[in-house]
């Protein structure tokens, strides 16, 4: 069964090919860097788990952690506060690892350090969009759930909500600045996000993540 | 259309551009670590000053490394916040036990990143604080100077700070220095076209051949609006009316930087100035310093910014003080 | 395509751009008369040094006025020669009695007007030299280096020249050294993009997209050939070996100067830098001074030229006499 | 009937009208600049002629190459050399004005002056291709010429001159370093020579040059 670091590889590969995705969604309103940012990040995720062939669960969450934070920028700290606070999750989990309502507590974790880190809330047009919808999809999981089918639910609602902010103004980040103008494109950031969710799914649904099948 | 770059692999640009930079100016700056500029000969017992933020701008931040400006510049990937460790190696690299002061524009990923890293050198015992350039009038209205962004006034703000803390003023009076710094400048930009992140494939954004966009941030990020391109007195006339506007009590002497953002011609940085000039002497001030040329870049972005610094006897002293960075020379 | 310029009438852009680059450098340089730039505080008894050409190369050429380079600049219209009688002002501003060298370009049109403009100062009891520079290995073969254009060898000639008359040398000596340091002086430059007179309406080539001129002069003029964009470590080294391969008796240590044409990105200038020293490093010479910057640009033209001077400690000690002009500091 | 000054006038008019025209002429091989350059110089002709309101024909040709001069670059000092040649030569000729041998005089003057300054000579692609001809059309004239047919068979000569240069490998100017890669195209000093000529010509002819019936 796929663990954190074969979620950790399929996002690699996914964000390595959403790469002019994610650039084109940060040119409108942003700096056209998310791409790249994320790119260096996958790269930098690479090399983490090279590093760190026999790490537990918790200690490749906190590598994995400083492996996004390296790359800077905005989405650095926050993906890296996120990972940080999941490493937390799983340690205090203890020995009860890899069930629904554990990764359910990470993905809170997550979005609670996210929003401690950068105070924006969800409608904001940020990261925090795609996370929001896929938390809450995975606290209505039960322990009964299997793991793909609940992470498949919540990608879903993920896209959905990424998808959602294409019709948002932007209240943080870089778009801020345009209001109304921001309208019309969903946020890099979310999209991001909402494909890294797709692509731990895919890991454990042993599927390519959606990204990849693109050309 | 894509831009033509004199690069090899797009992921190595920072570190490549950072070598060369360096060894260029090797009788001023050095190395310290692979994103960590630092003086030359370290300053001795005096405040630190750090600067930093994303690459792209150069010749901000290596460049205002040197005496009488900052320590230590952290810089990120284009257009990216250096990281937290890399910002605390350079607050260590400039700490000389009275402290350190950190100076960056205000934006999102250098408000975490800059952030972070002063818990992290406050959990080792160096004070740290910190002054986010917020200069651009076009980011954020009136009554909401915290929100708006870091451009050109950066320079102004690291000049002053670091002026102050060469000359021996503590921790507290050099960051209340940064901050009236950043208080009395305006700053408001227009672009003509746009640039590329290496490796991203794609102009940051699309304008018309002939529109400008109104307000442009220094990382390609938007202005306020867009209209046709005009002559340069009108320009000067809308930027320099925008940033009066925002002001409370105009005072008689102001200093006036132009900075272009990397692609504009410097006879247009030029003209700019001088239209700029004439508009704020047409409005009753006193342009009493001048700064053109390319200060803080966009890559090779088309377009320039107007920086109006309205000054006292002591912000007019800062900037007036021996300074010897790659950058800045007094 | 029509570049975007931030100008007023095209007509009007080299005064009112020589009238805003002279306030912002007020503490520096002065407006003799409208097209020559003199020192603010003239400098005393020595050689007068004078350089010139067409505008549309800034910081060239009112930036190399000042303590240690040229006491005056003569500036033309765009892209063309200042006229005799420019020229004539600017040597009468320089001249303290102990004669002037005046140092330019190798283009025809400077050659006849700065040469006519000799003649009338002769004429006027003024001893006047003229050194001509012709760096640019691309615009001519071996044998025939006289008939050589100048691109950024320029400022190493500047340099040494303006250090050897503040260093109270005659002017027999001040034309040696300049002869001299041109003659150790090879350049040769790449354009990605072509750049527009004011006016003129169109740019001054066209280029397809996935190709660079290479050789190409400081004022669009073609260069060698047309080839494809390559990396920058590859570029670097067809330039160093153009250059080399253009000197007989290779000397241990070099200087090496980097310039940015206009609207190069300078994380691109810097990664140029960093593969021109290593090719030249790894062909055994010595990188022992280095700049990069924007020297001479081209207006808003992409590209950036490598320059290489072989060095012996008389140049090297020019080089590293202090200096004080807008665009130059030691 | 016309003289100097409706000559000069009917220059700058042609000029200004062909700046385009020179611009894209320079642009292949040279600079670009031809074309602004020469409407500077026709600019300064315009003034100075205001300036002398009742100069001699001699004197008007010396306020002319100043005003030629004024402008710099390969093609002032060029000009107003050959200006400067033909008011001397004016001069010499006493109250002998207006006559087609002493304007034959002036050109073959103005001629050597700009082979004296600029060292080229006809064959390299330079203003000397379109003055050489029209000098020698001159030279051919008798005294029983019209000044009006004279200077519109040399316009004709110079136009055919300039022309020629298309299928010429630039050896003096910007244009040299291009060897070879120059051919193709007409060379920007010799068409602004020719296209002053045709002026001079219509100006006698009370017809508007040729290039200022173009669009
Ligand atoms: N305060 C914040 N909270 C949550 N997400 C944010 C915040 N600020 C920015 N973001 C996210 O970061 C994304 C931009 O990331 P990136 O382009 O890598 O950084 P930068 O803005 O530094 O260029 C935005 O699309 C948004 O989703
Ligand atoms: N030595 C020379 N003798 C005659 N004509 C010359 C010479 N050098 C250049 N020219 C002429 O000058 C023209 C270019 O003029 P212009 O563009 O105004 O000057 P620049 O080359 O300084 O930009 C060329 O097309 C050529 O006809
Ligand atoms: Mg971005
Ligand atoms: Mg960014
Ligand atoms: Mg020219
Ligand atoms: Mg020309």
């Amino acid at each position: 069964m796929a663990g954190v670091r074969e979620c950790a590889l399929a996002a690699a590969d996914a964000l390595e090919l959403a790469r002019d995705e994610l650039c084109r969604l940060d040119s409108p309103a942003g700096d056209g860097d998310h791409g790249v940012t994320m790119a260096l990040a996958a790269h930098a995720v690479r090399n983490a788990l090279d590093a760190a062939p026999d790490a537990s669960g918790a200690d490749l969450l906190v590598h994995l952690a400083a492996a996004a934070g390296s790359v800077g920028g905005a989405s650095g700290p926050l993906y890296a506060s996120a990972l940080l606070a999941a490493a937390t999750t799983v340690r205090q989990a203890g020995p009860d690892t890899g069930t629904v309502p554990l990764v359910a507590r990470c993905a809170e974790a997550a979005q609670a350090a996210i929003v401690n880190l950068g105070h924006a809330k969800p409608g904001d047009k940020t990261i925090l969009d795609a996370l929001d919808p896929a938390v809450r999809s995975l606290l209505l999981e039960t322990s009964n759930t299997e793991m793909g089918d609940a992470l498949a639910q919540a990608a879903t609602a993920a896209r959905a909500g990424a998808a959602a902010t294409a019709q948002m103004t932007a209240a943080a980040g870089r778009a801020r600045v345009l209001g109304e103008r921001s309208r019309g494109f969903a946020d890099p950031g979310a999209t991001s996000m909402a494909i890294i969710i797709e692509a731990a799914a895919s890991a454990f649904r042993g599927r390519p993540p959606r990204s990849a099948t693109r050309p | 259309m894509t831009f033509k770059k004199l690069i090899n692999d797009p992921f190595d640009v920072v570190d490549e551009a950072l070598d060369g930079f360096v060894y260029a100016h090797s009788s001023l700056i050095a190395l310290h670590e692979p994103r960590v500029v630092v003086r030359r000969s370290p300053a001795g017992s005096k405040v630190g000053i750090v600067v930093g933020g994303g690459s792209g701008h150069e010749p901000a931040f290596g460049g205002y490394v040197g005496l009488g400006m900052a320590d230590a510049a952290a810089c990120g990937n284009i257009f990216a916040s250096p990281p937290p460790n890399v910002i605390l190696s350079a607050i260590r690299a400039a700490n000389h036990g009275h402290g350190v002061l950190m100076a960056y524009g205000n934006y999102a990923g250098d408000v975490m990143n800059f952030g972070l890293a002063a818990q992290l050198a406050a959990a080792e015992g160096i004070e740290v604080r910190e002054v986010r350039v917020s200069d651009d009038v076009a980011s954020a209205p009136k009554g909401e100077e915290s929100k708006r962004r870091g451009i050109a006034g950066d320079i102004i703000v690291f000049k002053c700070a670091g002026a102050a803390a060469e000359g021996g003023r503590p921790l507290a009076e050099v960051e209340r220095i940064a901050r009236d710094a950043n208080d009395w400048t305006r700053s408001m930009g227009v672009a003509l076209s746009a640039c590329e992140v290496p490796g991203s494939g794609r102009p940051t954004f699309e304008l018309p051949d002939d529109q400008m966009e109104i307000g442009m941030g220094v990382h390609g990020e938007p202005g306020i609006k867009r209209g046709p391109l005009r002559p340069a007195d009108e320009v000067a006339g809308v930027l320099v009316d925008t940033i009066l506007a925002d002001v409370e009590s105009l005072r008689g002497d102001v200093a006036l930087l132009v900075n272009g953002l990397g692609a504009t011609a410097y006879v247009d940085q030029h003209i700019l100035f001088r239209a700029a000039r004439r508009a704020l002497e047409a409005r009753g001030l006193n342009v009493v310093r001048g700064y053109v040329g390319e200060f803080i870049t966009s890559l090779e972005m088309a377009g320039a910014s107007v920086t109006v610094t309205f000054l006292h006897d002591e912000l007019l002293a800062l900037l007036d003080a021996p300074a010897s960075a790659p950058a800045f020379r007094n």
